[in-house]
């Protein structure tokens, strides 16, 4: 009883491109590393946030390690709940099949409401 | 309340820092705890020792020992954004510390609240 | 829950994208750059008008308003200091929009 | 004279800014996430087909589309390497919107 | 002869609020050196820059040094082709009245054929 | 061409440190001198030699020291900029040097291009 009132409800929120800072992959070290302490996890992508899923990136030409593919290791960490905000996905032109992983495409009300749910929200 | 911070942009540069302190100086000043103040990202610059603004200036790095000295605030530096920014044991600040993003994950789940402050 | 907005609305798109995720009756509050929003007279006063009427209470930090010269505020907003920043955190948990 | 934008335009007005202090036959080049903006089909197509209109070849670096996993660009704009950047600002002075 | 031939046309633009970053503070460190160099200065305030130069700024509270009255001391160091762009004032409800220092408030199309006869233009 | 460069954000945060580098190398492979790179706000960070990133990343410190070295680029960091953000004598990079903002007026005056990389 004690045990599951200590499980907190954490959302990390993806809000920027990869690549350009260094934002959304020091992000997921922190998911990465949150995942190994057994509480609720999910993470939003919002935004820009949504391009961090994008297939094909090549980032041998900037010289950066690319990261793209570290989310869909998130599954064997039990990291499941990943939401990505559907306008944000319209807007840029992308679908479900542009990402490298399987999310729920939801509305901002349906996330925001997730969101307020949370204990803790970090926002990437 | 039990309160812990996530600083997300180095000292100056951002306005980040300044609002950080100011929030933890007014809780603390309400009668709650301000646990740890966790630096990320850019963050971690705020631990640095070397730092010397113009005598005019707020100084920000001894805002954080103060913190850590008078109030208890533990001042946590993550240690792999640490490595690549340069900053490690030599530099530390007077009340600051590397640590893992485990401790922060332990500052979420401990706190009543988690802030973050950043750009 | 208690959302921050920190961020310029003229330059930046985070006040518009966190309305879209406002649940009725959280508060907003403007720190930093974001107090540019609450600026009597400029053209987000539409915006702050429909979140007020969705009841969700408006706040701007008093010390960044003032930093930024700005005196007239659009109807409303209320101010708040870092003392009543921390107060709100009491009340709400948070949502630092960054 | 060469303008650089590296900012994302769904997120940051850097790229709107620019175009209205762009002179007729101006270069841009578009850099980092900036290079968002020429992905087709997005919104920003109609505001890329005005630049060009008026004359204002349109850039991308390509290694920065390659790492952002973007295939398809909008009509007209063509991509330069990091020696072609260099070539640019050698027949160019700069300006770098940041 | 010579020497006029060594002048170069240099632009500073400020584009970011004051305070919430240095840019605009550090940008104008770097004015005030080069402006003992005798070069032809001049600064633009584009976007949210020019909420640099609004009147009543009072950073007591933030606990950060102002430097809104630095922008009046351009003048006794010579730095005094100062534009604002009308569009950026006008969207911010700003008027000249607002402003600590006198500018000229030009269109951008204006400001944008000033850029183009500098040698270097620095943004902030 | 002789070309200046103002870089404006430090090493990993932001993706100006390595377009900087890129287009430095580019240019010094057509043929063209870069002149100096200039570091200003938190780009000073850039000249920390403690920075030690992962082995599977790239070391930004160590490009600068290459292009200072192999190629003679001078690479300068800002002193009042660096004193603020801790970046002295003490931790200065090889092949980097902390000076004045005169040096960048020289830079901007003597070279036929300055580009500026930042966020």
């Amino acid at each position: 009883m004690s045990e599951e009132q200590d499980i907190k409800k954490i959302m990390h929120v993806m809000r920027r491109a990869p690549h350009g800072s260094i934002y959304t992959y020091e992000g997921l070290e922190m998911i990465l590393i949150m995942a190994a302490y057994e509480q609720d996890l999910s993470v939003a992508f919002i935004g820009d946030g949504v391009y961090a899923l994008k297939k094909d990136q090549d980032t041998a030409g900037i010289g950066i390690k690319g990261f793209s593919k570290t989310f869909m290791a998130l599954d064997g960490y039990d990291v499941e709940k990943l939401y990505v905000d559907k306008q944000s996905l319209e807007e840029r032109g992308l679908t479900e099949d542009d990402l490298v992983v399987d999310v729920e495409v939801m509305d901002a009300s349906e996330i925001g409401r997730l969101m307020n749910e949370q204990d803790v929200v970090i926002h990437h | 309340m039990n309160i812990g911070i996530l600083l997300k942009e180095g000292p100056y540069n951002h306005q980040a820092a300044d609002t950080a302190f100011k929030f933890a100086e007014a809780a603390i000043a309400k009668g709650h705890k301000v646990d740890a103040i966790f630096l990320y990202n850019d963050g971690v610059i705020n631990a640095t020792r070397l730092g010397d603004p113009p005598q005019d200036d707020r100084n920000i790095a001894a805002r954080w020992t103060e913190l850590s000295l008078k109030h208890g605030v533990e001042v946590l530096a993550c240690i792999a954004a640490s490595k690549r920014r340069g900053i490690n044991d030599e530099v530390m600040i007077e009340g600051g510390e590397i640590t893992g993003l485990g401790t922060l994950t332990d500052i979420a789940i401990r706190n009543d609240r988690l802030l973050t402050f950043g750009d | 829950m208690l959302h921050t907005i920190n961020k310029s609305p003229f330059e930046n798109n985070t006040f518009t994208t966190c309305v879209r995720f406002l649940q009725p009756g959280d508060p907003v509050l403007f720190i930093e750059d974001g107090v540019y929003a609450v600026q009597a007279g400029n053209r987000f006063g539409a915006l702050i008008a429909s979140v007020l009427k969705k009841n969700n209470p408006v706040y701007a930090l008093k010390p960044d308003l003032d930093a930024r010269g700005i005196s007239a505020i659009a109807e409303g907003v209320k101010t708040v200091d870092y003392a009543g920043f921390v107060d709100l955190v009491e009340e709400h948990q948070i949502n630092s929009w960054l």
